[in-house]
């Protein structure tokens, strides 16, 4: 026989070991999931994603892969890009950014920058313990503190970095094949050149003697 | 132990004087004109309940302690309750504007007041009359001694002496209870 | 051990005897002579303010425990940690502090009254809430000779002051001119009113064993050892546990807190109070809690008295106040055990159960003062008691309302 | 001295309750002021009590008992006649219900 209130005993057994049970095995994983944030740190999951930043290669200077192309700052839907051209001494512009600010308060982590950048130079980093007091230049980020280097896009998204390590090889290793293609085309063509122009030259030597001598035929 | 409680109960303490009670008297005759006078009926019955508390305080100041906590009891956890209850549920519009005499001047609600509180005055008038000049009052001026008041006693008292009015109390309590009940209750549409 | 048992008295007369030495002191010196009636008055009042203070600044203190142990307990039994930041520079002090950062917060925080409020009604529900809620603590036996006041008809003024916070409840509800706050209100009172009975029927149940309404002679018929304690009688047990129920119900505690659910009327009578009107309305809610849970200790479990003799070294007042932590320990594990009721249920529950049961436990008692025998008034308590309790409980919430099929407007 | 002054705080208070059922035309009013002529007759009797020549008898006090109970009960059945008028009228102005049927 079910005596009645016997299923609030029940529930409150339930509960009353959970509370000893939270003091006793605290090295269960299935209880106290609750990380201690500063102290502890969540292992990021690989795709996760915040605030875009710039690739190098080597050095910061001289590695940086953008070309200040300007194509993310177009496609960006919140519009938080802002680059200008760099110009060397002649003020002739050269491919590279001169400035480059992102302002990660309109960022909205879209990736579209990253989708869209024809020189892998843009990726999404996972950085999260970006606020600070101040409302305004705190939050624009400029290309010294955007610029990571591509090691540090292996660790943080170790896959995607290979992939794309993978694709610039391919497009390097594309482009060395079809510059040596085009530069033995050209080759071949220059000695087709070559060749045609001598012929052509032999031909209108043959032509000029004819015609040399052809007037006279028809003076004849 | 015992030393301790021997020494702080048998200490002379100084005893509250006896004109403390003119407090909540004072502020009970306060309390209930402001709940005769008062525009908004739940700032009436407020009033009111503030006037039976300083009653119950009243009460107990004169020593009949069991006598005021039960007023305290029955007036300020039910009866107030009661009345608040029945403000709410008569529409809002007559809360705000019940017609008060003391406000909106109308001739007949202007005699309506007047002859009541003339009524009023004359009651005053001649209960205090009596009371200043009865001779009852004179002779019964002599306060005895200090009568406290045992809840054992009034418990003897309800099932010895006033056995059958408790009974009859009881009774009574049963029917205004199934009566207010049938009373209130909403009539099914049929 | 006596002088820990002793330690409270000790105190209070030390604390008079320094008043008057200073008081002779301060004459002597002054050239003022003090007559009799003066001194004795000025200790008077020191006396009096002495047990005002220590009652105020101990359940300030149990408020302030509370609030936070609440909410840790709470945590362990659903498996968090709950609050363990707040600290003293680098020692955490496992977020015991937490209640100092929540007082500074609401202090501090804006005071807001509505635009169509009743300002003063709205000004006076707190204090109307907060004064009565301070006073009931004053008729709790404590510990020996620990009586703020020997009131022969304490229990009543117990339940009469307890009565009032409806009234206060009502005020904040009305005044703030909120729909979720007077459907909070009457929500509370409605509540109150209905789990009032059954709470004063249990007490009176007590009161009717003892022979006495003063809290201090209930006490005393509980002395001895944990078997003369009223819970282990049938009709004590029925009573106590009435009397828990109803405490939960009238403290506003879970699952009885739905005059104020958050997930239907926001906060209830409290929507429309912020800063410190609101922590007011809090700290009488949790005040009230303590009040009524040492009320519980004192009619049910033997107010401070040890449950062995054996254990008596230990000082009645620790015990008092061992039994009340174990109490409130309890309403959290209730809390974080039982789903909110609804209102329906909650008020037949109320009128269907616990007044029929209130009912039973007094005959119950009856029959066991009555029936001399020992043996037969175990049985015959028993009896009266269980029985009702195994039927009510069969067929008051057992049955299966049928449920009208649901009509839509639009989409038949 | 003392009991004149208690007599005359009662009789001031009965006279602010009759001022009430005299003059307010609202029913809760009149039944306002008929709660305080009650509170006023209990503490005449409370008064007769405390100054009586045998206080131990406590006829003022079950007087004063009984009659705060016939209060609540009168107070409960009168607020349900309120209500059950306001239902069938639509006022509670005791003066425009004056239809004897309902």
């Amino acid at each position: 026989m079910n005596i009645p209130g016997s299923g609030i005993l029940k529930g409150m057994a339930v509960t009353a070991l959970n509370f000893v049970g939270s003091f006793l095995d605290r090295a269960h994983a299935k209880r106290l999931i609750t990380e201690q944030y500063p102290e502890e740190r969540p292992t990021l999951p690989e795709a996760s994603r915040s605030f875009p930043f710039l690739i190098f290669d080597g050095n910061p200077e001289t590695g940086i892969r953008c070309v200040a192309c300007k194509i993310c700052e177009k496609e960006c839907p919140p519009q938080c890009i802002y680059i200008v051209q760099d110009k060397d001494a002649n003020g002739k512009a050269i491919r590279r950014p001169k400035v480059f600010d992102i302002d990660i308060s309109v960022c909205m982590g879209c990736q579209i920058c990253v989708e869209v950048c024809p020189f892998e130079s843009i990726r999404m980093d996972n950085i999260y313990e970006v606020s600070s007091y101040d409302r305004f230049s705190a939050l624009v980020v400029s290309k010294d503190k955007l610029l990571k280097s591509n090691e540090y896009y292996h660790q943080i998204h170790p896959t995607e970095a290979d992939a794309t390590d993978a694709r610039i090889e391919a497009a390097r290793v594309k482009k060395t094949a079809t510059a040596k293609a085009a530069a033995e085309k050209a080759a071949a063509a220059k000695a087709a050149a070559a060749a045609k122009a001598a012929e052509e030259k032999a031909a209108a030597d043959q032509a000029a003697a004819a015609t040399t001598t052809q007037p006279e035929q028809p003076a004849q | 132990m015992h030393d301790l409680l021997q020494y702080l109960t048998s200490r002379h303490w100084e005893p509250a004087p006896e004109w403390l009670f003119l407090i909540p008297a004072l502020l009970m005759l306060a309390a209930g004109f402001a709940a005769v006078v008062l525009r908004n009926l739940i700032h009436c019955a407020l009033c009111l309940t503030l006037s039976f508390i300083a009653l119950g305080v009243l009460f107990i100041a004169l020593g009949a302690e069991f006598v005021g906590l039960v007023q305290l009891l029955v007036y300020v956890g039910a009866v107030s309750m009661l009345i608040v209850f029945a403000i709410l549920l008569t529409p809002a519009s007559e809360v705000a504007a019940s017609n008060n005499p003391f406000r909106s001047f109308n001739l007949s609600r202007a005699l309506n007041a007047a002859v009541g509180g003339f009524i009023v005055l004359l009651v005053l008038g001649g209960l205090l009359a009596a009371i200043a000049f009865s001779p009852h009052a004179q002779a019964a001026v002599l306060p005895t001694t200090a009568a406290t008041l045992k809840p054992a006693a009034i418990g003897q008292n309800l099932l010895t002496q006033t056995l059958l009015p408790l009974q009859g109390a009881a009774i009574l309590l049963t029917a205004a209870l199934v009566g207010a009940a049938l009373l209130a209750k909403e009539e099914k549409q049929s | 051990m006596n002088f820990l048992e002793n330690l409270p008295l000790a105190a209070k007369k030390l604390v008079l005897d320094l008043v008057e030495a200073a008081c002779k002191w301060a004459c002597a010196k002054t050239g003022i002579t003090l007559p009799d009636w003066g001194l004795s008055l000025i200790l008077s009042l020191v006396s009096v303010l002495l047990v005002i203070v220590t009652i105020i600044v101990v359940y300030l203190v149990m408020f302030a425990l509370m609030s936070v142990l609440e909410r840790k307990i709470l945590a362990r039994m659903q498996n968090r940690y709950g609050p363990n930041r707040v600290g003293f520079f680098r020692w955490r002090l496992w977020g015991l502090l937490q209640p100092v950062a929540d007082g500074i917060k609401m202090l501090t925080k804006e005071d807001i009254v509505p635009r169509g409020a009743d300002k003063i009604v709205h000004f006076l529900a707190p204090i109307v809430m907060v004064a009565p809620a301070l006073m009931l603590p004053a008729i709790i036996p404590y510990g020996r000779g620990m009586v703020p006041i020997e009131l022969a008809s304490g229990i009543l003024y117990f339940f009469a002051l307890g009565a009032s916070t409806e009234l206060a409840v009502f005020m904040a509800g009305w005044s703030s001119n909120n729909k979720y706050s007077v459907m909070g209100a009457m929500r509370a009172i409605a509540q109150m009113i209905s789990y009032e009975l059954p709470l004063i029927m249990s007490a009176v149940v007590v009161a009717l064993v003892a022979g006495s309404l003063s809290p201090l002679k209930i006490v005393e018929a509980q002395g001895g050892s944990i078997l003369n304690w009223f819970v282990c009688t049938p009709w004590g047990f029925v009573a106590c546990l009435l009397f828990y129920i109803s405490a939960l119900a009238e403290a506003n505690r879970c699952p009885f807190d739905l005059p104020e659910g958050e997930s239907e009327l926001v906060a209830g009578h409290l929507t429309e109070y912020s800063g410190f009107k609101y922590a007011i309305f809090f700290m009488a809610e949790y005040v009230g809690m303590f009040a009524i849970n040492g009320m519980l200790v004192t009619l049910f479990l033997g107010g401070f008295n040890a449950p062995a003799p054996f254990l008596s070294f230990i000082p009645s007042w620790c015990w008092f106040f061992g039994k009340l932590a174990f109490l409130a320990f309890s309403m959290v594990w209730v809390r974080a055990t039982l789903p909110r009721f609804r209102i329906d249920q909650m008020l037949q529950f109320a009128w269907k159960f616990m007044i029929p049961m209130s009912f039973a436990s007094f005959l119950s008692a009856a029959a066991w003062c009555y029936s001399g025998n020992a043996a037969l008034a175990w049985a015959l308590s028993t009896v009266i008691v269980g029985v009702p309790y195994l039927v009510l409980g069969r067929f008051c919430f057992t049955r299966h309302h049928a449920v009208d099929n649901r009509r839509y407007l639009y989409s038949e | 001295m003392m009991l004149q002054i208690l007599l005359a705080i009662s009789a001031i208070l009965f006279c602010i309750g009759l001022l009430a059922a005299l003059t307010r035309s609202n029913a809760i009013l009149v039944l306002i002021g008929i709660e305080l002529m009650l509170g006023a007759g209990n503490l005449n009797f409370i008064a007769f009590w405390k100054f009586s020549a045998h206080p131990e008898l406590l006829t003022g006090v079950m007087f004063a008992i009984f009659s705060i109970a016939l209060a609540a009960a009168e107070a409960a059945v009168g607020l349900a006649i309120i209500i059950q008028v306001h239902r069938r009228l639509r006022t509670v102005n005791i003066n425009k219900a004056d239809q004897l049927k309902g």
